[in-house]
């Protein structure tokens, strides 16, 4: 619950076993929409090793409740252990809150792949922070692209889901609430 | 026919039909019926579960059941969704659930009674189903496939939360213990049963029905064939667990490469199946005073879109 | 108990005790979307409370976890607001109920973004957004509700008057929050605001304000509940009381 | 006229009206509305109190809870057919309760928000009512007078129940003796709200309807004077228990043979008669709902009480 | 666990968890009279649960008292039927149930009087004379309700439905009873004179006895339970269980 000011490494061994450490800990898969990251997704934030070699690691919920959370810190730290990082921790910051515009290009298009419809930008919608619940209006079906498509649930199967259905390929699909 | 013919060419190829193809009736009737039973099982499913979430032993517990019941809920919308390409509506599909003439899956029969069965209910039913669900993901119908590979995710995540929780439990004090191996207990066999009966030729419809379903490429493997996929993924987990399973028979074959173990007591399947089981009533009529009790709230958003409808035409 | 203390477990609270409730819905919404938007919402609460709780004992000092004061606080040591604890009625009421909390705590939260704190800024900013998505359902549901049929106007219309002698201790002042300047957020600050948007949901759905109730519940915020907090309790502690000491 | 004088000779000589003697209609009334108010008060009564019946902390406590919620509702069956010997039925005395015309103590629009509550009720509220009630066991009205008799006995059991309780709280651990104090702290004012408003001359209209109910023998004694006989009775209970009554000012007063103390705010009764107390509506709620469910079994029985009645003339 | 304990603790359970059950109905009878009646009879079953779980404690010899066995046995070591902890129902499911239940406990403390046990046989003198008096309540109602409106006939064939399922476990023989020889009797030589008496009473009222049911409900007597009675016991037990080792 704290939000953890950035340090500066010196040592250019620290930086390599940073950049290390950040690489093991970006390949996370996230336990609900397992073939993104946890960098695709912009969970990961920081990753520090300090001159004994301690990695700090720091990670932020898509939501308040999110409950996988847990599971992120577990294979995380289980994750650098494989790699010969056993001194670790996980830290949970919230600031600044996460927002859709933290998945990354890449991510995106897995998403997409995975016939999960992309969120729009958040930004506009909340960058003053007085969030009008924004509306999706044009959600592509991620299978065959039409945009005649329509919300049926705005709460999906996950928090940050909702269920839409494509009125040219008559099929359900997820979309990805812009947050 | 010719139209006949296309489908056919499609399925031998292992390709996918998808909602605006052509496909003979039988098809057609034995997918709605069988996405139908995996949607009823979905929302029957929150019930067991949903029993703990008020009660659950920690913040975290909760946040985790609250998460995986919503979760089934989303599956169930989305299933039903899914199942809306072949032309039925859920309307149709929930009025065929109450009125009792389409089934869901028996292990929601059974009671919930203290909170290792959450955990129970998470490691050995969501694996059950994931074993079951796993091989549909090449299931010959396009949006069903589709659907299986979602689900198949987040159930995977479910079941090794459930694992966790009974680990929490084997790890912690003696009366957790014993609420973990009673809750295996009580839970293993229904388990088993959650494939089905046994391929015994004997049972003849049976056979031809899933050997139809075969062809189709709407099942790929045999109950029996799931069931051993089951125990032998399971069994080696309970060790970590340092849980014993209930069955004196229990044990690696080295000549098959599998597991040996007890079937379960098909006839108390039958029993549970035909409305014999400790939660059948209690399960539908819960369901049914649900959707009741909720009649007025759909009448007025329906009348509401309407109204809506017409004055955008206005 | 300093001020900040008694401030997040108020904040915390009535996250959780709302949580709780609206978790009773779960199989028992009128359709499946709303078996997972109420799911849904419970959630982001139950996160929120989470954060909170764990954050107010550390600043308490005494070693309480999130579960600690979850879990093995006695009724009088509750301090949520008496709305949040109310049985949940027919979905008209809990409607009600969730419109008038969503836009209180929006306000809150909105605001509370700004405070001295860092954690409760940061808690704030996060849930914030959330909120925004549990108005909006509320919002949704009272339209429809009051513009759909006769059956549903005269059932919301119930709702409404069902929580309005609730409504009121949302913004009390007390001393508590006067004495955390920058850190808190003035609950009779949030009045107007969150009255505007409740009045304008209503006018939209051609709903009435119910009229003045003849008696305003209040005392949550000092332990002072209704009678049905008790067994709200102990279903949700029984469990975690009955073993000392372990772990989940 | 004569049958006035028959009357007032009676009540002159302290003597007993009984159901079939001639009363003036003012006395009747003024009869039939203390005696409603004391049996609806008896029947609400058992809300706060029956709300910890299914929680109480030990199978002994459980026992003496339920034998007391029974009394009360026996009492109440009592009073109501005392007060039809006034020419008004049970049924007429309970839709003035169900439709607000009719009162019952303030004291229970309280809640009983922890068990020490249960114990405060029996000896602050039986107390109180104890100091009301055992000056009308020499009430004019002969059966009205003997159904005090016999109420005030249980009463007093109950109270020293309370009492016992309270003690075994404050003798008890920490916990246990915060949650008694806690409970003195919020029933005490209340309860000494119990005896009505005070006797200034300044509120007429009450003080002429205590000398009315003075003159006639319905009252014995004002509302001052029994909320003094309460404090004196309760105030060295509170030592005995350990407990401090949170009132700065409650003090012996050696010359007046009395205790000093703070009278409760009357505005605040004044309000929670009003309406504007935290249970009122729930009570009613609570009473009214649980009548209107019963309707059905009610009718049921007239139903077969007259069916049987005709079989039996026949 | 001695087949006597075992034995003691299903009586006494049965007891318990009944009385827990009726006490639900006190200010929520149809008429006072049936406060005060269902009052009596829940204080009555307390009483026997009191005798019977005190004897079943010394009989075992661990120092467990009556409410050590109350209020520390978790849902899986509780012995009751599932007939007693259903939940209330209507008037008329109550009345069904104690139709069935008074007839099956009549029976039972009659027989159990000549018990070579003699505090089991001191406990049933005395409470076959209460049983009695609650056996005839019962029948009173359901001749009043099966002969009354066609309302209360057609609650009344409801409510003998909805406790059919519970009814067989009452009289399911097992190894317990049987190896307690002349200190137990055997459930199943109560199934005839119980039904008789059942039967009796439904002829008078003019009510069929209901069709057999699909599933017959059994599991009690080996801790299994319905999903209502974690509920049951979550509220019985949280507040002693908040505080243990407090004397009351």
């Amino acid at each position: 619950m704290v939000t953890r000011g950035t340090t500066t490494a010196t040592a250019g061994t620290t930086r390599t076993a940073e950049e290390r450490a950040r690489r093991v800990a970006a390949d996370v898969p996230d336990p609900e929409l397992p073939m993104l990251t946890i960098d695709d997704l912009g969970i990961l934030r920081e990753v520090h090793v300090d001159g004994s070699g301690h990695v700090d690691v720091d990670i932020t919920p898509t939501y308040s409740g999110c409950p996988a959370l847990e599971a992120i810190r577990a294979d995380v730290l289980t994750r650098l252990d494989e790699h010969g990082m056993p001194d670790a921790t996980v830290h949970v910051v919230l600031s600044p809150p996460w927002t859709t515009d933290r998945i990354s290009a890449d991510g995106i298009e897995k998403l997409r792949r995975h016939g999960i419809a992309p969120p729009g930008p958040a930004g506009g919608a909340h960058g003053d922070g007085r969030a009008p619940v924004p509306l999706a209006l044009t959600v592509r079906c991620p299978r065959c692209g039409s945009p005649d498509t329509r919300e049926l649930a705005r709460f999906g199967s996950t928090a940050c889901k909702a269920l839409w259905v494509c009125g040219d390929c008559a099929e359900p699909f997820d979309h990805l609430k812009a947050l | 026919d010719e139209r006949d013919d296309a489908f056919h060419a499609i399925i031998d190829a292992d390709g996918r039909i998808e909602p605006r193809d052509d496909m003979p009736d039988a098809y057609r009737r034995s997918l709605v019926r069988q996405m139908a039973q995996h949607a009823h099982s979905e929302i029957i499913g929150m019930q067991p579960e949903g029993n703990w979430i008020s009660r659950a032993p920690s913040l975290r517990r909760k946040a985790i059941l609250l998460a995986k019941v919503q979760d089934e809920a989303g599956h169930g919308l989305y299933l039903y969704a899914a199942a809306e390409t072949l032309g039925v509506s859920r309307d149709e599909l929930l009025e065929r659930l109450h009125s009792g003439k389409q089934k869901y899956s028996s292990i929601f029969n059974y009671p919930t009674l203290t909170w290792a069965d959450i955990g129970a209910i998470g490691w050995l039913v969501d694996g059950a189903a994931i074993t079951n669900q796993v091989p549909l993901t090449r299931c010959s119908y396009g949006p069903y496939a589709r659907a299986m590979v979602r689900i198949c995710k987040e159930e995977s995540f479910h079941q090794r939360q459930g694992f966790e929780a009974l680990l929490a439990l084997t790890r912690g004090t003696a009366a957790q213990r014993a609420m973990a191996q009673d809750a295996l207990d009580r839970w293993w066999y229904p388990s088993l049963a959650m494939f089905g009966p046994p391929d015994t030729p004997s049972q003849e419809r049976t056979a031809t029905h899933t050997e139809q379903s075969m062809r189709w490429g709407i099942k790929r493997f045999t109950n029996d064939e799931l069931r051993q996929k089951f125990v032998d993924m399971t069994a080696p987990q309970a060790d970590v667990l340092g849980l014993r399973i209930p069955d004196d028979e229990l044990r690696w074959n080295d000549e098959r490469g599998h597991y040996d173990f007890s079937d379960p007591d098909f006839d108390e399947l039958f029993r549970v199946i035909s409305g014999d089981g400790p939660c059948n009533e209690q399960r539908m009529a819960h369901r049914v005073s649900a959707h009741a009790d909720g009649a007025w709230v759909r009448e007025a958003a329906s009348a509401y879109a309407a109204k809506h409808a017409t004055a955008q035409q206005e | 108990v300093s001020g900040l203390v008694e401030y997040t477990l108020r904040l915390g609270d009535d996250a959780l005790i709302l949580s709780q409730r609206l978790g009773e819905w779960i199989t028992r919404a009128p359709q499946l979307e709303e078996d997972v938007a109420l799911a849904n919402i419970a959630l982001d609460l139950l996160g929120q409370a989470r954060s909170l709780l764990t954050y107010a004992g550390e600043a308490e000092g005494a070693g309480r976890d999130e579960d600690a004061l979850a879990y093995w606080r006695d009724e009088r040591d509750f301090r949520n607001v008496l709305l949040v604890e109310r049985p949940n009625g027919d979905f008209a009421e809990t409607m009600a109920r969730q419109l008038w909390f969503t836009s209180y705590q929006y306000e809150l939260y909105d605001r509370l973004r700004a405070s001295a704190d860092p954690t409760l800024a940061a808690v704030a900013a996060k849930a914030v957004k959330e909120v925004a998505y549990h108005r909006d359902h509320a919002a949704q549901w009272v339209l429809r509700l009051g513009d759909g049929t006769d059956e549903s106007r005269r059932r919301m219309q119930g709702g409404l008057a069902a929580v309005a002698p609730y409504v009121d201790e949302l913004f009390d002042p007390d001393g508590v929050t006067g004495g955390l300047g920058a850190v808190a957020v003035d609950p009779a600050a949030l009045r107007e605001p969150s009255e505007r948007h409740v009045d304008g949901v209503l006018d939209r759905a051609g709903l009435e304000r119910p009229p003045e109730p003849a008696h305003v519940a209040r005392g949550g915020r000092r332990g002072l509940h209704t009678e049905v907090m008790g067994y709200l309790l102990a279903e949700m502690q029984h469990l975690h009381r009955s073993h000392e000491g372990a772990s989940w």
